[in-house]
């Protein structure tokens, strides 16, 4: 039956086992529970809705073979106990003719001790990893015995005998992103002089032992793959021609069915952010599985099936994996399928609710995809009595809400003042690398013609207009107003926001201080759009480094664009007063005074302040009353978002 | 006038895993077997001018017993005659030696193919047979029209990009159809009764006395195998540049990006300077 | 003295001129009958005088009992006063007649005396008023209430109005004589009574009366040979027509299609109205346009321009043109449009609910052959079907091995290994071959049975269609050599008993291939299933809390009237049982697949499945079960398109079974 | 034979050297250093002496130069024979014809005539010491094909465009250039060309147009702009995301990377700031001219001209230079007319 994406689904074969498309959801941590204990019902919900969405192959969260410290706990796939519950998983994910495969790995020293409860990490050798902005891990690890080597061999082995036992239909070796296994290959944490140090062949060996060990326990007929790294982006590791021999000697070995291939050992590369083009790693794929037969797995902001597709039918790879992807639509492959392409909400690869939540050790959601890892509480329930529902303000808050709300059968109608729903988000995509915005606010639009919510563009709602329509229930998501604190010369004509500025409404001088209040994406998107555009900027942030609120991932790019264009950051300073193109600085510490001279502008970066007139003008007097976004209080996407879906829902 | 078509029946593998171990072979049940897409919008031309000048259409196809099935879905497009050449599946060079002993016997004056086969992926019996019989010859042909009785045709060649060249070409001759040249109908069951009932001229491969050159049938040097095409080239940095090196490349989509002469100043001297650019390049 | 009447009082000894005066619209009406008969006589043989007792105590049953008129509460009680209403105030003219013109001359007796003339004309006028409210009733309907069911023809008031005329003047024409005669018995003629007392109060007098009386026989007689007169030409005639073709009704299942005799016959399928059969040809004539079937016709229902009443008038109206003008062009594409035959998705519906047994779908698919066989007139995307079927051996194109693929970790026999089996599971396509969602009904199934221990087996990759889609379709030809394949290989592996869990499957064996000389024990999985829970084969382990609702297939219900059994089934494995949809047994929604609609590309209209799958969320349960996997793919398509995937689930009944047990 | 010469058989499209012979060429400069041969091309019908650089570029060493008083008409008869006598002559050791509509018709004719074996759009050509090692994909691509052996005899091989990748040699050879004459006696072709259909730019697939000019955000709602330059250029419209959401452009048109990649030779991105979504849909086209506002704008980076400012006011005055230079050169060829 030809389609528009015949490669994709595609069935192929792995080993003894038959994938019904090329669509892969790999190994990926999304916090329901600890790597080390069991799978729970919500980590079985989100992914067996992934496996219902049409998903070909899952790879269930990184299962960690032993206990990551030299302390004697145990991990949970060091018993049969453990079983049982992976049975269930299993099941769940079956139910949907998806395959199900395990990731086991050893975090090595990405992990922290004392988060653990004592003991010393391991690690080939006494190198701690440099994580510049996750301290936790730059923890100093054992160097591993001969002894610790062959026990974790045996823990690999056994652990997969347990996963077949508990009905797999594959394992995967974790190679990649610096856990054990990674360091090993990787001569900038291998500097061992035994056989398992040194040339590649032996940097290789623990990893050749394991395959050979869990090929023993698991015997011919179950699947093995080894994810691993095609470019550490560390000077020194492993490069492309290095990936190329890898993958040779794991064919060579005999005992693997598939490859995976991904890229960096500590960087950002691991999960690329909206600062990546789309598929920036597939070359990797491509150049390994032109030097091997087996089949090849490719990763990495890959978004949308269309590019999915793409890579098939270019030969560049025989899977493709996603993990965000079918984070923010777990029906995407089914859309895709159906040909309902502008339907799918595509990953913006912010990394908010996927990476941040769970560096948070929080469980993962998703910035555009809310029901992500709550599919049971939040599945769409049709409400039990039709209303008429108004919401007012077209931000993400607003149209979150109006989605959720049309699709549990209310007769939605939404207002917006200004002449586009979302103005915030293309506003957004004007910073650099950030164009990631739009497909949300695309998604969004089509959306609401799809479920007929009536839009009312350009119209600013007043509590007359509303007491006027028979409405039934009232969503304010009025968002905020600008808000420059006041201090003195804070009206002069030199002081303006990063809105106006982003907007271009505002003209920015050469010399440019940004006030990054907001401690979130703003001060920096605001220097980087400015360095774009060749100004020299300093940036001045309350805490100890700009954006401490953002996940790592995205500070590293960030960082990395704007040191290289030559911005200066000045931490734990304030702004007391602005004296023409004087500007006068205090420390957040010691509140000694500082003075910036001839300073042509100044950009306050601000949360704003809540804009909820309207909420408190109707409090009362109407017979429901919501109120969802930044007018409850100034947040992020991620928060708007949530707050929609929830208001959504209390509808 | 008469119309010679050749069909072949193909065989379609409809299961995902082809072959399960390199150098292993193709289990037959895995395949169906059809007349070849190409063949049948090849037959259906042939009726279609059929039924504007009422030709005969012959269809001729070189294979075992059970290629007639093909042979008569064939048929019943609405064909008077079928013949079929008893021979196991050969390679193109000798099946195109049959089908030319077979012909030389038949008056003709348009012989049509399909572009190619389905299985094999050749396309060359068409020319092989045009040179046999050493008439003149247009492959891949999207329209076809007869000029009448004057013993000539016109026909519509595809160039790709949307382009077409239009050929007169003397006849006989023998044209290779493109799938794209008109939708196959499906047969009347009045028709495909016809056809079930209708004898078909069995040849014998051995009655023709041919000499197959080893050479060129290549059939002895040949093996199947899993397939393995080539990766597209996608833009891959180089493993010595250093790490920081790379990753900038990677950020900026591997697209170097070429050095490009900017221009600014007031609107009619630009357009005149994309003029003339265009001029340059030949474009205008 | 006796109470009795004098027939001809007050207007002359007419006894012979009234035959002369009967003989014209008697002549008329015959002329009538005859013209439609000769028309019928068009169709194509078809014999239907078998089983004539039968036949007659159904026709009886019908008639007398009106159940399925009935179903309507108004319009089945007015049909029934109009029906018994007329009928009696007929059989006293009848009586009257036997006593003038036959008992009286030959013997000089009379048997409208006494007691028994008092209870006659009593009865006679109180059957007069039922008439008379039926008919007013009518008119209301009609006129008033205008349901959109019923569409408004001139000849419609015409008669209405006659028969009203006739039952008034009747009764007036008996008060004058009372209040003229004033008969000691007059309470007797109760009606008449009451009105002679109206005309006294208005004091007219007698003589004035006598005439009037006079006057208003005539008009009352004129007015009867009236009806008797346009009755053939109107909807009346259905007096005949429709208990002629409940007679004539078909007494084999449901919805099974003649097959073709592909030698013999000409043209394939229906070209021109003689390519009906006289029965068929009675059917458009036994249409009262009631507009049953167009209410209960989901294509219609789903704004698609098929009507199925439009479609037997449309018929009925190139039945009633000059023979010329019907022969040359065909029915299909002309007076019936390609769309609207395509549009059906043969869910028998229309035929089920048609109060007179006409056979709508039997036309579709005639006029569907004659499109498909001998014009190739067919979408585009069904050409695709077609061809898959013949190369591939299944509708979606998968192939042989393919139909295997669901034997993942389940236990099963290959007949084809060992074909020492109790019963064979026909897997049917859609369970092999859809999607995983369908192939797990399969799996579903060969678990349960192997729960059960019973020794089963499928043909796996020796499979084929049934063919019923194409069937359906209008391609015969192909169902037939697809059908003869699989008897071939059935008779190969001796198999005698068949189990299936697809209705359309199921429908086909049980109903269509005896005929081509396949003769199997069928039954379905739920009839199956419901067996091993009795004969506690099979038992429940904890019954579901899911509160379920339940869809009848139509190839299940309708066609083979299993309305019962899966309800009984779920009833014994769901806590809190089930609750029914709007339409659900006889007029269940169809979803929208059967007769090739699965794989129609757009159509005009609603999606039938998302209308019924809002009938079903109507019932505010956690699910819908179903008993066929085509419904199954609609109604899941409709749970995605509504976004409801996870709070609303759609499973088969084997699926929920194996589930808890 | 002496030095093993693999042959490229050089196709034209609009008077430039077609992108698959230089497919071929990168292919056959690989086959040739495993094999130990020499890497040619041979050319029919260039009367003006001159050979387009860019097959030095891709590594050609030896150019064969046909240049027949009659084999400028492109019909398969002449070609044909041209082809069998050259061969014959220089017997090389492989020649690649594109898989093209014309190529794919001429390679097998030449091979039934001198009885060569032929092998039709091949996937992948390696050598092995002596050994030609030969993969085609059949079944619709579900199987290989192999071949291994040593021919004794010319191999006529033909190409898909687009299966090969092409690569520019490292550093530039010599050149060495053979002239061949050779007469074809007339009236030996039995096809004539009557003329070519170009193909309608609005209908033909955006991946197949020669000109495209590409409309992005900064054209707002005047699609007219675009189309009056397009209809003037005989070039197809395409654009970038915004302009299908905004449902002026079909999804067919949109270029990108979740569109088409488009190979134009020549790309007017018209008021597009050049995302990379967009950017990698057409990094590929020969020449790129684009117009926008912002001076700043990426789409700059990847210009081979940029012109900033307003293309509202800029396209119009570039559409009647068109114009006028248009009538010119009409004017000219009326007057080389004979009469």
């Amino acid at each position: 039956m030809e389609q528009q994406f015949e490669h994709l689904f595609m069935p192929i074969q792995l080993g003894n086992v038959t994938l019904p498309n090329r669509i892969m959801m790999p190994a990926h941590v999304p916090r329901f529970y600890a790597p080390f204990l069991e799978p729970n019902e919500n980590h079985i919900n989100y992914l067996q809705a992934r496996a219902r969405g049409g998903a070909g192959l899952i790879v269930t969260s990184p299962h960690f073979v032993s206990w990551p410290t030299t302390r004697p706990f145990h991990a949970a796939l060091e018993s049969d106990s453990v079983i049982p519950a992976l049975k269930r998983l299993v099941d769940a994910i079956h139910e949907y003719g998806t395959k199900v495969f395990a990731q086991l790995t050893h975090p090595g020293s990405v992990a922290s001790s004392r988060a653990l409860g004592g003991g010393s990490i391991f690690a080939p050798s006494a190198i701690p990893r440099k994580s510049p902005f996750f301290p936790l891990f730059q923890e100093m690890p054992r160097e591993m015995d001969l002894d610790d080597i062959k026990r974790f061999e045996e823990a690999y082995a056994a652990a997969a005998r347990r996963i077949k036992e508990a009905g797999y239909d594959g394992v995967e070796i974790g190679a990649m992103s610096g856990v054990l296994q990674h360091l090993f290959l990787s001569a900038v944490f291998n500097r061992r002089t035994d056989p398992y140090g040194g040339i590649l062949e032996n940097r290789m060996r623990f990893l050749t032992e394991t395959i050979a060990a869990i090929r023993k326990a698991v015997g011919r007929d179950f699947v093995v793959g080894v994810r691993f790294a095609g470019d550490d982006f560390t000077e020194g590791g492993l490069t492309l021609d290095d990936a190329k021999e890898i993958a040779k000697a794991l064919e060579a070995t005999g005992h693997v069915d598939y490859l995976f291939t991904c890229a960096g050992l500590e960087g950002s590369q691991h999960i690329p952010t909206m600062y990546y083009p789309l598929a920036p790693f597939v070359y990797i794929a491509a150049a390994v599985k032109e030097v091997v037969n087996l089949p090849v797995v490719a990763v990495g902001r890959i978004n949308d099936p269309v590019i999915a597709e793409q890579i098939l039918a270019n030969h560049q790879a025989d899977i493709v994996a996603m993990v965000r992807a079918l984070i923010a639509d777990p029906e995407m492959p089914r859309k895709a399928r159906e040909g309902r392409l502008d339907e799918i909400r595509k990953c913006i690869g912010c990394n908010e609710g996927c990476v941040m939540r769970t560096w948070l050790i929080a469980p993962l959601t998703c910035a555009v995809n809310p029901e992500a890892g709550k599919e049971k509480e939040w599945a769409i329930i049709p409400a039990k009595e039709k209303k008429r529902v108004m919401v007012i303000g077209g931000g993400v808050a607003g149209l979150e809400t109006a989605r959720v709300a049309a699709l549990r059968g209310h007769k939605v109608s939404i207002y917006e003042k200004e002449g586009v729903l979302a103005k915030d988000l293309t506003v957004a995509a004007k910073a650099p690398g950030r164009q990631g915005w739009e497909d949300a606010r695309r998604y969004y639009i089509y959306q609401m013609n799809l479920l007929g919510v009536d839009i009312h563009l350009g119209i600013t709602v007043t509590p007359e207009m509303v007491f006027k329509e028979n409405i039934d229930a009232v969503v304010v998501a009025t968002g905020t107003l600008p808000d420059i604190p006041d201090i003195p010369g804070a009206n002069s004509p030199n002081v303006v926001e990063m809105k106006q500025v982003l907007e271009e409404k505002a003209s920015v001088g050469e010399n440019v201080v940004v006030v990054a209040l907001q401690n979130h994406m703003h001060g920096l998107q605001m220097a980087d759009f400015l360095t774009e555009h060749g100004k020299k900027v300093e940036m001045l942030t309350l805490s100890s480094f700009a954006g401490d609120r953002l996940d790592q991932q995205t500070l590293e790019d960030v960082y990395t664009r704007l040191v290289s264009k030559g911005a200066k950051f000045t931490p734990l300073t304030g702004v007391k007063a602005v004296q023409g193109s004087r500007l006068v600085t205090y420390h957040v510490l010691t509140g000694t005074e500082g003075v910036i001279e001839n300073v042509d502008t100044v950009v306050f970066c601000t949360h704003g302040r809540p804009n909820d007139g309207l909420y408190r003008s109707l409090k009362g007097k109407v017979k429901e009353l919501y109120l969802a976004g930044q007018c409850a209080s100034p947040r992020e996407l991620l928060d708007s978002v949530l707050d929609g879906a929830f208001v959504g829902r209390q509808l | 006038m008469k119309i010679i078509v050749c069909v072949k029946q193909v065989g379609y593998i409809y299961h995902p895993i082809a072959i399960d171990s390199p150098g292993g072979a193709i289990d037959p049940e895995k395949i169906v077997y059809m007349l070849n897409p190409y063949d049948e919008v090849a037959i259906e031309e042939a009726l279609r001018i059929k039924e504007n000048f009422g030709f005969e259409v012959i269809v001729i196809t070189a294979g075992p017993p059970k290629a007639e099935a093909a042979l008569r879905y064939a048929f019943s497009f609405g064909a008077d005659r079928m013949i079929r050449i008893h021979c196991q599946s050969l390679d193109a060079w000798s099946i195109s030696l049959a089908l030319t002993a077979v012909i030389r016997n038949l008056t003709y004056d348009v012989i049509l193919c399909g572009r190619k086969a389905m299985d094999t992926n050749e396309g060359m019996v068409g020319s092989f047979v045009a040179e046999l019989l050493n008439i003149s010859q247009v492959s891949g042909i999207v329209g076809l029209e007869i000029v009448s009785q004057k013993k000539k045709v016109v026909v519509e060649k595809y160039l790709g990009r949307g382009d077409r060249e239009v050929i007169e070409c003397n006849l006989p001759a023998l044209f290779t159809v493109e799938r794209s040249v008109n939708e196959p109908r499906y047969p009347t069951v009045p028709s495909r009764l016809k056809a079930e009932k209708k004898g078909i001229e069995v040849i014998e491969l051995g009655t023709l006395g041919l000499r197959f050159d080893e050479e060129l049938t290549l059939s002895n040097i040949r093996s199947i195998s899993p397939p393995k095409p080539k990766p597209k080239k996608v833009f891959t940095p180089d493993s010595h540049l250093s790490a920081s090196d790379r990753m900038r490349l990677i950020m900026s989509g591997g697209m170097a990006g070429k050095k490009s002469d900017l221009f600014e100043g007031p609107p009619e001297t630009m357009a005149n300077k994309i003029a003339e650019v265009l001029i340059q390049e030949k474009i205008l | 003295m006796i109470p009795t009447r004098e027939i001809f009082w007050n207007v002359g000894d007419l006894r012979v001129a009234i035959y002369f005066l009967a003989a014209v619209p008697l002549g008329i009406a015959l002329y009538g009958i005859l013209r439609r008969y000769t028309k019928w006589r068009m169709g194509k043989e078809e014999k239907r005088l078998d089983h004539v007792p039968q036949r007659f105590r159904s026709l009886v049953q019908s008639l007398v009992g009106h159940q399925k008129i009935l179903q309507e509460s108004y319009p089945g009680l007015m049909h029934l006063f109009i029906f018994w209403g007329f009928g009696v105030l007929f059989l006293g003219t009848l009586t009257i007649a036997f006593q003038e013109d036959i008992l009286f001359p030959i013997l000089g007796k009379k048997i409208l005396l006494g007691n028994f003339y008092l209870l006659f004309s009593l009865l006679l006028d109180i059957f007069g008023l039922f008439a008379l409210a039926g008919i007013s009733m009518a008119i209301y309907r009609r006129y008033v209430i205008r349901p959109r069911s019923l569409d408004r023809r001139p000849s419609d008031i015409v008669m209405l109005s006659l028969l009203l005329w006739v039952v008034i003047t009747g009764f007036i024409v008996e008060g004058l004589r009372l209040t003229v005669l004033e008969p000691s018995w007059a309470l007797w003629e109760p009606v008449g009574f009451l009105l002679g007392r109206v005309f006294n109060t208005f004091g007219i007098a007698a003589v004035t009366q006598k005439g009037l009386h006079k006057a208003f026989w005539w008009v009352h007689l004129v007015a009867s040979m009236g009806v008797i007169i346009y009755f053939p030409f109107s909807n009346l005639f259905h007096i005949i027509s429709s208990p002629l073709n409940l007679f004539f009704r078909s007494l084999g299942p449901s919805g099974a299609l003649a097959p073709i005799d592909f030698q013999k016959e000409k043209p394939f399928g229906v070209a021109h109205i003689p390519d009906f059969t006289w029965k068929q040809l009675l059917d458009l004539d036994a249409c009262t346009r009631c507009g049953r079937c167009q209410e209960n016709c989901p294509a219609y229902l789903g704004q698609k321009p098929l009507n199925p009443k439009k479609l037997i008038q449309d018929l009925k109206t190139s039945l009633n043109l000059p023979l010329r003008s019907r022969e040359d062009l065909p029915l299909a594409g002309q007076s019936i449009s390609e769309e609207d035959l395509w549009d059906c998705t043969t869910c028998q519906a229309c035929v089920e609910s048609c109060p007179v047994e006409i056979g709508h779908l039997e036309k579709i698919v005639g006029l569907r052959r004659y499109l498909v066989m001998e014009e190739a007139k067919i979408p585009q995307e069904y050409k695709k079907i077609f061809k898959n079927m013949e190369i591939f051996g299944d509708p979606f194109g998968g192939g042989s091995l393919t139909r295997e693929d669901w034997l993942t970790n389940v236990k099963t026999k290959r007949v084809y290994q060992d074909n020492n089996i109790e019963v064979l599971l026909w897997v049917g396509c859609t369970g092999s071959l859809y999607d995983e969602r369908t192939k797990n009904i399969t799996a579903a199934a060969a678990k349960v049975l192997n729960k059960a221990g019973i020794n089963f087996g499928i043909l796996g990759k020796q499979e084929l269609c049934c063919g019923d889609p194409a069937r359906r379709m209008g391609n015969e030809y192909l169902f037939l050599k697809i059908a003869n394949q699989n008897i071939t290989i059935l008779k190969k592996h001796k198999i005698k008993k068949l189990v299936t869990f697809c209705p359309h499957c199921f429908n086909v064996f049980r109903n269509e291939y005896p005929l081509l000389g396949g003769a199997y024990e069928v039954i379905h999985f739920s009839q199956l299933i419901k067996i091993l829970l009795d004969g506690e084969r099979l038992v429940v382990k904890s019954k579901t809390e899911g509160f379920f609702t339940y869809h009848d297939p139509c190839y299940l219900g309708r066609y083979n009237k299993i309305y019962q059994v899966p309800r009984d089934v779920l009833g014994s494995v769901s806590a809190s049982g089930i609750k029914e949809m709007a339409y659900s047994r006889e007029v269940a929604f169809c979803c929208g697949a059967g007769g090739g609609n699965l794989w129609r590309g757009k159509t005009t209209g609603r999606r039938l499945e998302e209308m019924r799958i809002e009938q079903a969320i109507a019932t505010k349960t956690d699910g819908l079960i179903t008993a066929c996997p085509f419904c199954k793919i609609m109604f899941e398509s409709a749970i995605r398109q509504k976004g409801l995937e996870a709070s609303f689930k759609v499973l088969d009944i084997v699926e929920l079974v194996d589930q808890v047990t | 034979m002496g030095q093993r010469e693999i042959w490229v058989f050089a196709e034209f499209s609009e008077h430039e050297v077609a992108p698959v012979s230089f497919e071929m060429l990168s292919e056959a400069r690989k086959l040739a250093k495993e094999l130990k041969g020499k890497t040619c091309v041979c050319l029919i019908g260039k009367k003006d002496g001159e050979i387009p650089r860019s097959l030095q570029k891709y590594g050609a060493e030896k150019i064969y130069r046909i240049e027949s008083k009659n084999s400028n008409e492109p019909s398969i008869d002449v070609y044909a024979s041209i082809l069998q006598n050259l061969i014959q002559k220089f017997s090389p050791f492989i020649i690649l014809f594109g898989a093209t509509p014309s190529g794919s018709e001429l390679a097998p004719r030449i091979a039934a005539r001198l009885k060569l074996p032929c092998i039709t759009e091949v996937k992948r050509i390696g050598g092995e010491r002596d050994n030609l090692v030969i993969g085609k994909s059949c079944y619709n691509e579900k199987v290989y094909q192999n071949y291994n052996f040593h021919p004794e005899k010319t191999v006529v091989l033909t190409v898909l465009p687009g299966d090969m990748n092409s690569e520019e040699a490292d550093g530039p050879r010599e050149l060495e250039v053979v002239n061949e004459d050779i007469y074809i006696e007339r009236g030996m072709t039995r096809t004539k060309t009557i003329k070519f259909i170009k193909g309608d730019p609005k209908k033909i697939r955006l991946e197949e147009a020669n000109l495209v000019i590409a409309g992005g955000k900064g054209i707002g709602k005047d699609m007219a702009i675009i189309e009056d330059l397009a209809d003037l250029l005989g070039a197809s419209i395409g654009g970038s995301r915004p302009l299908v959401d905004d449902g002026m452009i079909p999804f067919e048109r949109q270029i990108g990377i979740t569109g088409k990649s488009v190979t134009p030779k020549l790309l007017m991105a018209c008021g597009i700031s050049g995302a990379r979504e967009f950017v990698a849909g057409m990094d590929k086209a020969m020449l790129t001219i684009a117009i926008n506002r912002d001076a700043k704008a990426p789409i700059f980076k990847f210009a081979n001209l940029g012109i900033v400012g307003d293309l509202h006011e800029i396209i119009p005055f570039l559409i009647d230079r068109i114009k006028v230079l248009k009538q010119k050169c009409n004017r000219e060829e009326g007057n080389n007319s004979p009469l």
